[in-house]
Formats: C-alpha cells, structure tokens, sequence
C-alpha cells in the first residue's frame, strides 16, 4: 500500500539510529516527572494486583462470597447503607445483587487486566517483529504475501472478530490466556507493518551492507544488525499498545466475552454497573476511575518512553545549521 | 558609497543545547563588512560556523532560542535591535538569501511563479498580475526555457539546476542589493555548479549586487568572488583579497586547508607502477548490465540503452581504478555489482578468474556516510571484528589482537576497540570503516564516495591512508567518486561514466590531460579551479561555447 | 412458548407471549393501582375512549408477522390486533384472564367423546379489511401454510396433533390435495381429527396460526409485509421487518362480533429495537407522545427498580404481572454423578434461593420457586417442597446426603449456562448457585455458552450435559404443555430439539399425562396437573429455583391496563389513551 | 492513474476475498446449527431438515461459499412458497438466518445510522481536532499546548465506553439536559436526529479530537521545520502567512487523508458506541449477529466493513496524491 497507510508510525524513526544508550534514555526518562509519576502508580497498582490475596484475608472478604444481607432485594438489589454499602469490612462497599466485596474483587480485577493487557502486548511484538522482518528479508513473494496478509489483519474489524473467536473456543479453555491469544494474534498487523518498514529502510544502510559483505547471513544480520536497532521504534509501540490492549481487554468484558464469571474482570464490573449509574453511582465510578488511572498511566508512560527514545523533538527548530551535502 | 552593505562587529551567536542554560558557541565574536556590489565568499570547513552568519545577516535565528551578540547592519538595517516589520522588509527587499537544497527550500504545494509573486508582493504593493508577469520576467531572467510557462510548474518538475535558478529567481524579484547564497551549489552536479556559479556571475555584474557567498570548497569561491574570508571554530582566520589569501596564505591554516585540497593541476603523488597487464585481473566485469523497477517506472541504472554493450572492466592487483560520474551516472550500482552487493541483470563478474554469484569472497567495501556505515549499537571493535566472526574465528583473543593490530594500522588506538560510533568524528568513523574492510584480508575494496562526506583536511588524511594502505598490501582498489580532483589523486586509471555506460577509460594522466570524450571535457572544464585567473578564463570561454 | 432465548427470533416469540397477555393480578406492593380501572396501573379516573394514538416502545421487533409463522402464547399482544383466531384469551385482570373464550368461531369447540374430534362455527358477520366474508376454508389454508417449510416458526402442537401432521409439507408442494384432517364440510363449519384425545385444543386454537388466510393474497414470504387483517386494526405500515409497525383501524371489524377486544385508540405505532434502559427512560419521563406509550416485552432492571425507591408517582404506574414461567436447575441423570438421587437431592437441599432471586433482579422481579408449575390457579398449582432449603439453603443436610451418596470429601460438577445476559440462564444466576453448593462442599465449575450454542447443548438428547441451567414457560396456561414436553417420555427427541432434559420416561407418568388430555373439563385437569407435578418433583429431577415477576411501566396517560395471568403483560386490545 | 485504480481494485478485491473466506471458514468452526436457528423455536427433526435443505446447508462448505460468491457476483434465486420465486438482486449477500431478511437491504437499512454516526464524529474532529492542533502548533509553549497534551492524554486513557457512561450519566441522568438519546433517522425529523445523536457524536468525536489534535500539531512542527518554510520566512513572509499558506497545506493533507482512513474505519469500528448508546448500525448489527450465528448476516457486515475500509483508504492515497503531488500513485 502506499504512504498513507503505513499504519502507526510512531516518532521514534529507524533513520535516526542514535537514540542513545539504554543508559541514556533511563536518565532522560526519569527526568520527566509525569513518567516518574505514571511508573509509581503502575508500580503500586502491580503489587496491589500481586497482594489481592493478602487483601483478601486482610479485609477477611472472599471475592466471590455472597453476602444477601447486605443488599435490598425488593429494591432491585441495591446495596444497604451509604455509598455502594462502604463499611468497615466492605472498604469500598458491594456489589447490588450479590453483596460480593467490591475491594478485594477490584485487585483481583487488576490482576486481569494487567495480565491479558502485558501477555497480549508480548504476543504482539513477536508475532509483528517476525512477520515484519520476514517481509522485509524474506524472498520477495513471500514479502508480498505477507504484506498482503498484514493488510488483511489491519483491514479486520478486530473488536468484532476477537468476539467471534471466543464464541469458537471450547469454554472450558482458560479464558486470560485465550484473550492474550485472541488479542495478540489479531492485532499484530501495525507491529508487522512498522517492522518491515523499518527494517526495508535499515536493510540499504551501509552498516547492514558492510555485515552482508562480511559474510554474514540473514538471520545473523538480522539479530544482530536490525533487532538492536528496531528495538527503540517497537519498544516505542509497545508502549503504545499496552494500554491499548487493556482498553481491548475491557470493552470485550464489557460486551460479555471477556474471562468467565466469577473471575472479576474490571470491563465486566463495568459493563453490569451501567445501569447502576442513578441507583448506586460508586459501582460505576470504581472500576471506572481505576481503569482510566491505569491506561492514563501507561499511556503517560508510554509517551515517556517515546520521547525519551527519540530525543529529537526539542531540537527541531533550528536553523541554519543545515549540513553540507556532497554527491 | 556611505555605507557598508553588510557591517559586522564582534558578531557572537549561541545556540541553546541540552539543559537550560547550556549554550554552545557557533559564531564566536566575527567582525567583517561588505561593500555594496562587492562580494565576500565565507570559506570554512563544517563546523566553522559559516551558514550561523549567514542567516544571522537575516535575523533567521530570532524565536528559535539562540542567543545574539555584537551588531550586525545589512543596509543600514540594525538586525538585532529591528522590529518585526523592518525585518520583514529587510528580508527579500534589501537581502536576498539562497538556499543550498533547491528541492526542499520551495514549497512543494505551490508553483514556482506563484511563489515568487508572493514573495515579491510582500514587498511591493503590486496586484496579484504585476506580480506574477515579474515572476515570468525574473524566471526569463535567470534563464529558464519557457519561462511563462514554465511559472505554473511545481518545484518536483524542475531539474535541480533548474529549481536552483528558480530559488535565485526569487531572490532576483524584489531588486535587493544583497546575494547571501548559503552552499548554492553543493547539491548540484559539478557541470550544473558551473553553469549556476556563472548565472550568479552575471547578475552581479548586471545589477550590481552585493554577494555574500557561503562556501565549504574554496574552488567555488575562487572564481566568484573579490573577498576572502576564511572562518574556523566560529571566527576568522585570514582575510583578504581571494588573489591574495589563495596565491599567499598568511595563516597555517589557511595554507594547510589550501594544500589539501585536490587539484586538477597540482603535482600527483608518484603511483607504484601498478602489475603488468599480464596480471590476472582481481576482478573483471563483462557487459553488466543493470536495471530497477519495471514498466514505465524502470530506471536503467547501468549499461545503457537496451542495444548498448553494457559495463566492462578489469582491475588488477595492486592497481586503483577510479570511476568518476555526476549523480544518476550509475557508477554507485557499478560498485555494489563488483561486490556483490546487488546482483547484475545481465553480464558476468568474475572474480581472481572464476565467476561469482552474489557476495564475492575477497571483495569489501568501503561507505560514503560516516554515519549510516557503522552500527550505532555496536562498538567500533566489534563492527571490525565482524568479518572475522562471521568467517568462523571464534577465539576472542584472536579477534582481539587482530582488531587492535587493525585499529593502528588505521590511525586509530588500540583502545578504541570499545567505544561507540558517536564518539568518534567523521574521519575516524570512515578510518574504521576501512579497518573493518581490512579485516577479511580482501583482494578489492570498492570505496564509494569515501571521502565526499568529508572535510577537506580529513578528505586528504583519508585518501593517504588508503593509497599507503594500498601500496603496503597490493590490493586492488575502486574508487569511486563524483570529484574528478581526487579520483585524479588516488587513481591509476580512471574510467569517466554516464548515463550507465562508460563514456571513457585509461590511465588518469591520459585522460585528465587529454581527454577524448567530450563528456569528459566538459567535466574537466567545470571543476572550479583554485586560480582565479584561470577560473575567469574558462568561464568567458564556457560562455563563448553557450553564446 | 417455553424456553424462550436469545436469539431474536426466539426472544420474538417470548415478546409475542408476552404481548399476548391479559391482565394479571397487581402486585399487592402497588397501592396507587387500586385507582384504576382495571386494576393494574395507569391514570384513572374518566372512563376510557376511543381515539388517539398508543405508541409501543419494545425491544425485540414484531418480526415474520405472518400468522403462519408467529409463535405466540395465546395469539400474541400486538399481532391479535389484526389476527382473528377460532378462539381466544378471555382479557381480564388476574387469573380471570388464564381463560379461553370463543373469538371467530361461536363456542370453545365441540369434542367428539375421546375428544379426537373437535368442530367449530364461525360467527355470522365476519369479514377481512377488503370486506370480503372469512370463511372456515381460509381457516384451513392459514393452517395448511404453517406447514410450509418457507414459513418456518410457530408451535409444533398441529403437526404433533392432527392426523398425517407429521409428513404434511404445506399446500405450495402437496398438489392442492390439502391436509385431510382438517375437513371443511361447509363454509363456517370446521373439523379437525386429531390423533389423539386433546382436551386442550381450544387453548391450541388460540395461536395465530388458526387465523383465517384468503388463498388468494397469499404471496409466500411476502405475506408479512402486509397480511390480511380480520381483527380491529390493519396493518399501515411495516418497515424493517417489524421494526416500525403502523397499525391503523379496520373499517370492516364489526365490534359486535368481538367481545374480547375494545380497540380504544385510532392508531398503534409500534417501535421497536430499542434498548432496554431508553425505553425505560422513555417510560418514565412521559414526556410528549411518551405519555401515551407502553411496552410489552421489557421489565425494569433492577437498578431501575432500586431507583424508583420510593417515587410514588412512578411506582404507580408500573404494572405487575405473572407469566407462567419457571427457572430450573435440570439434571441429565445419565451422567454421573446426577445418576445418584442423593446426589441431586443434595443440591436441591443446598441451593439459596435468596441469593438466586437477587441474581435474578430481587425479590421484585423474581419469586423463589420449589415447584416447576407456576404459582397460579390455571396451571393447576399445588405447593410442594420435597427437599426443604429454607429461604438460604440448608448445606447441613445436603452434606449428610453427600456423605451417604458416597461423597463425603465434596465433589466437583460441572454447571452449564448460557453468557446471555437475561438473568435467568445467565452468569450471574450460575454464580450464585456455584456459591451456594460450595457451602455444601460442592465445587463447581461453570461452564458459560453463547446463547446458541447453550440451547443446542440442552436440547440435543444424545449430549444433554449434567447439570444446567434451565427454564420453560407455558404456550396457555394450563399444566399441559408445562409439564407433558418436559416429563413426557415420549417426547424425548433424539434428533431434534428435546426437552426431555431428564429424559424421563415413566410408563405411569406418560399414562397419566394421556388421561389427563382426555379431559375436557380444565378445571379438573388442573388439579391432576398439579398432582402430577407434585410426584414428579419427589424424584428430584429438577431444582426449580424462581418464578420470574413482570414489573412493566406505562406512560402517564394510559388507561383501562388490563394483566391477565395468561401473558402477565398489559393487553394491548384494552388499553385507551383518551 | 488508471493502472492505480486497477490494482488497487484488483489488491481490494483480494482482500475482500480472503475476508470473506476466513469470516466463512471460522463460522463454520462455531458451534450452532444454523438450521436450527432459521428454524425457531421447537422445530422438529423434519422440519429442520427441511429448512437445511432450504438453506442448502447439506453441501460441502466449499460449495456453499462458491454459490454465496456467485450470489454476491450474479444474485441467487430463493424459494419463497406459494410458487414465489424471491430474486436477490446481486450483490446477493443471502439472508439473514434469525429473521430471514436479505442481509443487503438490512445492511441498507443500517448503514445510514452508523453512517450519521462517523459523519458527525468526523466533522467534530476536523474541526475541534485539527483547529486545536494548529493553534497549538503556532503558539508553542503556550497554555493551548499544555492544555492539549493534558486532554490528549487523558482521552487516550479512557476507554470510550467509560467516557460515553459518564456521559449519560451526567447529562442525561443528573443534569437532565438531554433525554436518553434514541436514534432518529435523518428523513424522520433532522432536528432529534441531530440531539439524540449529539452525545454518541461528542462520545467518539472527543477521542478522535484529541487524536488528530495531536496529530496536526506534530505535523504541523514537522512542515514549519521544513527547508522551505525557512526560505519563505528569510524573504518576510509573516508567521501567520507562513503557517496559513505554506504549512498548513503540507501539515494537514496527511491529517486529512487519514481522516479517510478513520471514517472508513469507523464504519465498522464504532461497535462499542453502537452499543452503548443503542444506535441500530452496523456495528450493533455485527454483534448481534456474531452472539446468535448468523452466517449471513456476519458475512455481510465484515464485507460491508472491509470494503469501507478499503474504500477509504483508496481515497486516503489519492488525497494525499492530490495534495502532494511529490507522491506518486504508488
């Protein structure tokens, strides 16, 4: 396809290979606070999500015990007290109907969606860095129809097929995984695009020439002249595409064809809250606001990432100091 | 004549880098002035600050955070201290600036008349007609063909010569009494150079224009110019009359600049009598031909039209062949067939007497860019050692020792064997290009354009290291290169191309002395010669050939 | 109609059901009905008139409104507006309303002694839109169509019960011999010789399917579009398959041949594919044409119950109903560990229905349930509790009979359930029951199908799974078609879909249910329903666990709502918005 | 630009194809009897049967995939009782399984809401977004700027089912300033197609705002950085002048040509505004079909998507050609 449609192409560009050393890019990174900020609160959100069954003892609420006491069963369910049912057991009240512990099934929630979230993330790279650089080093027709294979999985309404692809697994495959898989075999076309492209304009600079003429084969040049230097653009994606998978994650929960009840899923709490949202406010705004923290945070983070990867920004506008050219 | 066109005192600019506060000085307290109708050539290698002055003339800096120092007046103008609207009319109206990359410094979206009308409006109160009839006018003037017509193409049609007489065009249309032209030619082939520098010529005798020339090859600014002014670190070394600074260099650099650059006439290093024609040839090439994309879209990269007898050649041990051509002449896919780099379409390439296919054994190369040619990820000692790995070497302190030994035969230390590309300068960079080349012991090395991205001192310290190399080793050398002054230096024989074929070859004091082409004659004639004397001369005598 | 599911054409039937109904009792929650009419909901005071326009908000679209293939519990709300059938539903509030009168034919239909043959007569004056006159023939051949594989959809009771049924391809491939067991000895006479004694058949001749369809307008598939009307109203407009339905008065119903529908309002404007939550909001704003709306098919959530709290302006115009309906926990006792009945005991001693009614929508949208027919008077209900659980369960006793079945470390099942999201198949009533059998040391593993696939798996005989979640609601209401598709052993189908889930098949059982259709006296074979239902549930085949509760809201300026027991929604022939 | 055309439409239709087959070959992997479904409930064994036969559900996969593209190629006759034979029209895309409708004319019937959906959305975000992508691009540093990077942010951070939630929430439930939005088609009365549109429009629009936002502002640095743009402002061309004349053309045919991509996209992608908000599209259309099997109806919408998608990405490449005209129609 053509200019347009050479998918996300994010700042962070091949053609500038001097992104730096890892060293650099940390100190850079950690020089922006709004990074500093979104790592500490991811940071705490995993070990929450890692600590929910110390919660769970803690606060003494399993996720999935019932409690029918705590809600008013004429009124539709609706939790008892103020604020969702907030108690000194419940921290942040129940769930209408049931009178399950929203606390502890939020962390377990968060352990989800980070983990479908990251595994789909994973899944992604190794699936588009493959098919990317198989594109761009395999033999040429073997480059097209995996070009053309590329441009099918972009074209697919992901969301849609990802629901049909559930509705085809055996039910009793564990659920986190098949979403990682679903996600990630679905969604790694913009990996594979960025990849080849990258790799195609990589492959005529000089250093990869010079280790073609050293001997080297393919898959050596490959792993050691381009995977180093993909690195920055496609850790740069992934950085994109973590909170992005985890919004994925989310809307098929909350269109009913995420993991399995009783595993509590925040796209699943959410999507049984929004008719909640006059009659108990709390149990929409919770998983809510934690979703939005967490995916702002890794998008913050993300960009962090972006930039400090591909410094060039800040020093765009200048002029004058064109470099001769010769030839 | 009451006041100086341009007056520089103790111009200082600094360039903000990295943190806040942090300032890097590019033009270090530089005083000069430039009467009207005269012109000053600005002379330096990257770096010495050159092009900073040139778009100070203009206030190009203000708003992007560089700091001003000293006073700069370009006809009376005060730039430092000037309002937006003086600048504005300062800018077109009073000095007019040249870009040196004539594709990317006009806008893409616009036709080429229509941007001069604009131009030219925002400095007169003509109608939207007047402007674009003097767009025709001043297109006519700077000698495009058709000019009316031609008003209404966009940049992307026009040649680069064409686009860069375009961009003088616009700087013609306001009448202004300054020329800054910034490295107008550097982007164009030596014949096109020839043929702009002449255009610039003429209209300043015409007109009577001011011309502030910035140049990093002291040739251009030979036969442009009345003044010198050769500029190093952000200041200036020596100024003076261009007769005078070339013909009796006061400054030691100055003298050193000026003996390293490559001259058509110069004295030549006495070559080694290269192997006897009895010698087989390292590598022979027979009727390459080569082509890219297809249909309407093919390009014919090497050996001609479809009937033509394609490329062949032979080189010998211990012998340089020089390949010279202007861009599109097809001498780079030359080099990358003899290497093996790109396949040849048709035609055989042997090599030490059997042919090969794909990457030949024996055969390295040697890049133009400094920077694309190493592995930014890689340190340098690693990079070298590369070849050595890759043919199976596998005990490190081998590698090591080799590496090292490689590094000094280079120029380079021992201890370089673990820093990074980005530590080094140019120079080095293309030293360990060459070190890693070694390093498979090879037979040929094609170097392509090896020294094009370099400074002249360094060109001259890297075309040394190659012949001793050469000499030291007996390997068969392709040098490739669009500056026949150092194909002249380094070469045997040299082979003229274009067009993909190879319009002449034979030893380089023949065919530099006495060419039989006329391409190549032409070629010859272009090459700006460091005597002003003689640069004059040919070019009344090109212009009697044009008349 | 009994299960009623996902898919839209299934949901569809549950709508048409739903519509069918009549008036149902109120609730006795609901204080402010007693002002009105009928008892149920809605403005009171002036007497009803006619005129105006009553909008119906729904979900699911009135779809295939071919007589032929609409599935319908009592000949359906909307579509017996234009759908005149032998008999009907009786539109009365409460358990009135369970009853089946005559509507085109002159009496409920003349058994011969075995009640094999049954014969009707048309009423004098009846007439379709075009004027012309309905006679039995057309009746037939309405009948006949149903059979067309083109027509697909309807109930399975004509080709079950008339003779030859079950070979019958419809009248466009029998040559126009017709089906013989329909006889049409004049034109308002008709017979039908069934296979069997039916002493239900009046409530069969119900459905649409024994409306009157002129041969001469039939155009197949395209009959729907617009279908000839012989009730009050005729169809104006139906656009995107019954999406959008105008339904405008039939100049040529003569009111005094029907005594059942009162046709206040001069237009019905039925839109439908709207979400459950807009149509609600709708409801209950009442704003502008909204005031004179209704629904048929949609509940109010729970949240929505939870939010109307204590509004008494709001509360007062919901309207409650009953339909005959049950949620269950079915076994397939071919599978182990269900073979045991200590085993299913356990679990029935084990389940908290208190937790299931709150997954169900709470004690207002839900009634828990310890027998599998519903709890009024036409199914023949008589209350049984075999395995006492108490209001939340009793895991003591279910731990005892583990121990006995030989389980006494816990056990671990599997529960079936479909991923749709109506509360009553669902994940969230799965959960609570998972929740309560771990009391009792019963692991349970769910296992969650999409809709489709959910129904396959429980209706295919050969792979019925273990343990499931289940449900069934009447076709009429009466202990028939409750409990005989469910129970009857020789219903159990083998390569089709069966409902059988126990595959029970008792000689005794299968005898009592044929004794019982001999019956034509509904009131005494209600009772024997109920005893039926009584001994079955001792087997423990089955857990019901909740009787599902309509709560419905009607726009502020809705009269005359009258809720049967047959449909448990407002009967749309009686509403007025003048 | 002929031979453009053609292989784009020859690379379109390969697409489209290979679409069609994998959405074929995975339904068929599902689980459900797509007899049984057409059939309704309580079908008997003969009846189901007949309805497979109907279908023509007995034949290989592979045949019935050939007669489907021959359908969509050259129309396909259906039977439809009383000696009615039911012509569908090519492009044939069958019918629907759940209500027997031909999935063409439902398609026709729901594309205009989604349709209305994306326009919406489209115009907000060309307007809202790249305006406030310019702005911020030329007053650099500047409160828009920081502002902008904030929103950007925050909407790349919420999910759009979250924002479109506590959308309803606020102005329809609290605030009351809207009643539930139910959609109105644009025939029935423009005025409530518009307001009851208006949230699903500021829904999606906010999220692609934010985008192009910072899209136009990136490119827009990214131009005024360019060789040319310094030559127009060494010869007085005024800073309003240079972005108004010179940038803005280069720094928003990119942003426009993907606005092509994304309508098209959102053809098809809008599925969770669809739902939410309960406008009948495509996407809601999608869903529903894909939860109950509908073979057909599935088919057809993913082709429906696909060949938007296609479509405007065609387009895309020839306004960014008729923009650029340094790109060639490659």
């Amino acid at each position: 396809m053509s200019v347009l449609t050479t998918g996300p192409v994010p700042a962070a560009g091949v053609t500038t290979p001097a992104a730096g050393t890892g060293r650099q890019v940390w100190r850079r990174l950690r020089r922006r606070p709004s990074a500093v900020a979104a790592a500490a609160v991811l940071a705490l959100l995993v070990l929450l999500a890692l600590a929910a069954p110390l919660f769970a003892q803690l606060t003494g609420q399993d996720p999935n015990a019932y409690h029918d006491d705590l809600v008013d069963s004429a009124r539709g369910g609706v939790p008892l007290g103020s604020f969702g049912g907030i108690s000194a057991d419940h921290w942040l009240g129940v769930e209408p109907g049931s009178g399950r512990d929203l606390f502890v099934r939020l962390l377990y929630g968060a352990r989800i969606s980070l983990l479908v979230a990251l595994g789909a993330t994973a899944l992604q790279v190794l699936l588009g860095v493959a098919a990317g650089l198989t594109a761009a080093l395999g033999h040429r027709i073997l480059g097209r129809f995996i070009g053309g294979v590329t441009d099918v999985m972009i074209a697919l309404p992901m969301l849609v097929l990802a629901i049909a692809l559930t509705a085809v697994v055996p039910p009793d495959f564990p659920r986190p995984l098949l979403l990682v898989l679903v996600i990630g075999v679905l969604d790694w076309g913009g990996t594979a695009r960025l990849v080849r492209a990258q790799t195609l304009s990589l492959r005529g600079l000089d250093f990869v020439e010079a280790a073609r003429l050293s001997g080297n084969g393919t898959l050596r040049i490959a792993r050691r002249e381009l995977l180093p230097s993909l690195a920055a653009p496609v850790i740069t994606l992934a950085a994109i595409k973590v909170p992005t998978n985890m919004v994925i994650e989310a809307s098929l929960s909350f269109l009913g064809v995420g993991v399995k009840p009783p595993t509590p899923s925040w796209g699943q709490m959410l999507s049984s809250a929004q008719t909640w949202f006059r009659a108990d406010p709390a149990y929409v705004l919770l998983p809510a606001g934690l979703l939005f923290v967490t995916v702002l945070a890794f998008t913050v983070l993300g960009d962090g990432v972006r930039t400090a990867l591909d410094p060039r920004e800040g020093s765009r506008l200048r002029v004058g100091t064109g470099k001769e050219r010769t030839t | 004549m009451t006041e100086p066109l341009v007056d520089a005192v103790d111009l200082v600019v600094d360039f903000p880098v990295g943190a806040p506060g942090e300032y890097l000085r590019a033009v270090d307290g530089l005083s000069f002035t430039l009467e009207p109708g005269r012109a000053l050539a600005l002379v330096g290698e990257s770096g010495s600050g050159k092009s900073t002055v040139a778009a100070a003339l203009l206030g190009l800096h203000r708003g992007t955070g560089a700091r001003l120092g000293g006073t700069v007046r370009v006809g009376g103008t005060d730039v430092g201290s000037a309002d937006a609207g003086e600048l504005r009319r300062l800018r077109g109206g009073v000095a007019a600036m040249v870009f040196q990359d004539p594709l990317s410094s006009l806008d893409p979206y616009h036709a080429i008349g229509d941007q001069i009308a604009e131009v030219y409006r925002i400095h007169t109160t003509a109608t939207r007609r007047a402007a674009r009839a003097r767009a025709v006018e001043v297109l006519d003037r700077v000698g495009i063909p058709d000019a009316a017509r031609r008003a209404r193409s966009r940049p992307h049609e026009f040649s680069g010569g064409m686009r860069q007489r375009a961009l003088i065009a616009m700087a013609l249309a306001c009448e202004p009494r300054l020329l800054i032209a910034d490295e107008p030619t550097t982007a164009l082939d030596v014949t096109v150079q020839a043929q702009i520098l002449d255009l610039l010529h003429g209209l300043r005798e015409e007109r009577g224009l001011g011309l502030l020339l910035v140049t990093h090859d002291v040739g251009v600014a030979a036969g442009s110019v009345d003044d010198l002014l050769v500029m190093r670190g952000g200041a200036a070394v020596e100024r003076g009359p261009v007769d005078r600074v070339l013909s009796a260099p006061r400054a030691p650099y100055t003298r050193e600049l000026l003996a390293a650059v490559p001259r058509l006439d110069g004295p030549r290093t006495p070559r080694p009598r290269p192997a006897t024609d009895a010698d087989e040839p390292v590598v022979e090439a027979f009727r390459l031909r080569r082509e890219f994309g297809r249909g309407k879209r093919r390009v014919l990269a090497v050996g001609g039209p479809d009937r033509a007898e394609g490329v062949s050649l032979a080189v010998r041990r211990g012998e340089t062949l020089g390949i010279v051509g202007e861009s599109g002449s097809g001498k780079s896919t030359l080099g990358r067939m003899l290497v093996g780099l790109l396949e040849p379409g048709s035609g055989r390439i042997h090599h030490e007497g059997r042919e090969t296919a794909g990457i030949a054994p024996g055969a390295q190369m040697v890049f133009q860019d400094p920077v694309s040619s190493l592995n930014p990820r890689r340190s340098v000692g690693e990079s070298i050692a590369d070849p050595l790995r890759a043919a199976g070497q596998r005990d490190e302190a081998a590698i090591r020792a080799r590496v090292e030994e490689l590094l000094t035969r280079v120029g380079l230390e021992p201890g370089h064997y673990d820093r990074y590309p980005h530590e080094f300068s140019g120079g080095q960079r293309q030293r360990v290009g060459i070190a890693r080349a070694l390093a498979p012991q090879p037979s040929l090395i094609v170097c392509d354009e090896p020294v094009s991205a370099l400074d002249v001192t360094t060109q001259a310290q890297v075309t040394a290291l190659l012949a001793e190399l050469q000499r030291e080793l007996g390997i068969a050398l392709v040098f490739i290169a669009h500056d026949l002054a150092v194909v002249r230096q380094v070469s045997d024989r040299v082979a003229v191309m274009r067009g993909g074929l190879i319009v002449e070859e034979g030893p380089v004091d023949e065919v530099y002395d006495r060419p039989a082409h006329p391409y190549t004659r032409r070629l010859l004639d272009a090459v700006p010669a460091l005597d002003p004397g003689l640069a004059a001369r040919r070019r009344s005598a090109r212009q009697e050939a044009f008349a | 109609m009994r299960q009623s599911q996902i898919s839209r054409r299934v949901a569809a039937v549950a709508v048409s059901l739903v519509l069918a109904g009549g008036a149902a009792a109120c609730g006795p929650e609901d204080a402010a009905d007693k002002a009105s009419a009928g008892g149920g909901p809605g403005a009171s005071g002036s007497a009803p008139q006619k005129g105006g326009t009553l909008t119906v908000l729904n979900n699911e679209p009135q779809s295939d409104f071919d007589p032929a293939r609409l599935y319908t519990s009592g000949g359906g709300n909307v579509p017996s507006l234009v759908f005149r059938t032998l008999t009907t539903r009786n539109r009365e509030d409460g358990p009135a309303g369970a009853k089946v009168v005559p509507d085109l034919a002159t009496d409920l239909g003349r058994p011969n002694a075995d009640a094999t043959e049954w014969t009707y007569t048309l009423k004098d004056g009846l007439k379709y839109e075009d004027g012309s006159p309905i006679t039995t023939a057309d009746i037939k051949y309405g009948i006949e169509r149903s059979f067309a594989a083109e027509l697909s959809g309807g109930a399975p009771y004509l080709r079950d019960w008339l003779v030859g049924g079950e070979t019958y391809e419809g009248p466009y491939k029998d040559g126009g011999k017709g089906l013989d067991s329909i006889v049409v000895p004049d034109a308002k006479t008709i017979v039908f010789k069934l296979r069997k004694p039916e002493g239900e058949f009046p409530f069969l001749a119900t459905q649409t399917q024994f409306a009157p369809v002129p041969k001469a307008k039939d155009t197949g598939v395209k009959y729907e579009e617009h279908p000839v009307s012989s009730g009050p109203y005729k169809v104006a407009k139906n656009t995107g398959d019954g999406e959008t339905l105008l339904l405008e008065r039939n100049e040529n119903w003569d009111p005094k041949t029907d005594e059942e529908r009162k046709a206040y309002p001069d237009r019905i404007d039925v839109r439908s594919g709207l979400d459950a939550a807009v149509i609600n909001q709708r409801l209950s704003t009442s704003s502008g044409p909204d005031a004179a709306a209704v629904t048929t098919d949609t509940n109010l959530g729970p949240a929505e119950l939870a939010q109307i709290g204590d509004n008494k302006e709001l509360a007062s115009r919901v309207g409650t109903g009953h339909f005959g309906y049950v949620n269950y926990l079915a076994f397939n006792p071919k599978v182990a560990p269900f073979d045991n009945p200590k085993v299913r005991q356990a679990i029935a001693y084990a389940v908290n229905r208190t937790s299931v009614v709150n997954a169900a929508g709470g004690s207002a949208l839900a009634e828990p349930a310890t027998t599998f027919l519903p709890e009024r008077e036409a199914f023949g209900y008589t209350p049984y509790d075999p395995f006492p659980a108490g209001k939340t369960g009793n895991p003591a006793k279910a731990k005892e009979l583990l121990k006995e079945a030989g389980f006494a470390d816990g056990l671990t099942i599997t529960l079936t359930h479909s991923n749709a999201q109506n509360r009553q198949t669902s994940p969230e009533i799965a959960t609570a029951v998972q929740q309560a059998l771990a009391a009792a040391g019963i692991t349970v593993k769910l296992e969650g199908l999409e809709t489709n696939a959910f129904n396959e798996r429980r209706w295919d005989a050969k792979n019925t799974p273990g343990f499931f979640l289940s449900r069934w609601g009447a076709d009429w209401p009466s202990g028939g078609p409750f409990l005989a598709p469910i129970f009857d052993g020789r219903q159990i189908v083998t390569n089709g879909s069966n409902y059988n889930h126990a595959q029970l098949n008792d000689p005794a059982v299968n005898a009592e249910i044929d004794e019982i259709a001999k019956l034509t006296d509904l009131a005494a074979a209600g009772k024997r329903w109920g005893a039926l239902d009584k001994k079955i549930g001792e087997q423990a085949l089955d857990v019901p666990l909740f009787h599902p509760v309509y709560k419905r809201l009607v726009g502020k300026g809705v009269k005359n709502v009258v809720i049967s027991d047959w449909t448990g929604v407002l009967d749309i022939s009686q509403v007025a918005v003048k | 630009m002929t031979g453009f055309v053609l292989r784009r439409l020859g690379a379109a239709l390969l697409v489209l194809l290979a679409l069609s087959a994998v959405v074929y070959a995975l339904f068929y992997l599902a689980p459900g009897d797509p007899a049984r479904l057409a059939c309704g409930e309580r079908c008997n064994p003969q009846q189901i049967a007949q309805v497979r036969e109907q279908l023509g559900l007995n034949d290989s996969v592979p045949t019935q995939y050939l007669r489907f593209l021959q359908g969509v190629l050259a129309g396909r006759d259906y039977s439809g009782g009383a000696g009615l034979v039911l012509h569908c029209d090519a492009p044939c895309l069958g019918f629907s399984y759940q209500n027997d409708r031909q999935v063409t004319e439902l398609l026709l019937e729901r594309l205009p809401a989604t349709f209305s959906l994306a326009l919406g959305a489209l115009v907000i975000w060309l307007v809202i977004g790249v305006g406030t992508g310019l702005l911020s691009a030329v007053r650099r540093g500047g409160l828009t700027e920081r502002l902008l990077t904030v929103v950007t942010l925050a909407a790349t951070g919420t999910p759009v089912f979250i924002l479109g939630l506590l959308l309803l929430m606020a102005v329809c439930a609290y605030l009351r300033w809207l009643p539930f939005p139910t959609y109105v088609p644009f025939g029935d009365d423009p005025e409530q197609w518009a307001w009851n549109l208006l949230l699903p429009w500021v829904t999606l629009g906010f999220f692609e705002s934010a985008k192009y936002a910072r899209l136009t502002r990136s490119s827009t640095l990214e131009t005024l950085a360019e060789d040319h743009i310094r030559t127009f402002r060494a010869y007085g061309v005024g800073e309003r002048a240079l972005v108004t004349r010179h940038a803005v053309r280069g720094a928003v045919a990119p942003v426009i040509a993907l606005s092509a991509v994304d309508f098209g996209t959102m053809i098809g992608g809008a599925v969770l505004t669809e739902s939410l908000f309960g406008i009948p599209g495509l996407g809601k259309t999608l869903i529903d079909g894909v939860r109950v099997v509908d073979l057909p109806v599935v088919v057809g919408v993913v082709l429906t998507i696909g060949t938007a998608v296609v479509i405007a990405g065609a387009v895309a490449d020839l306004l960014y050609a008729v923009a650029d005209r340094r790109v060639a129609l490659a």
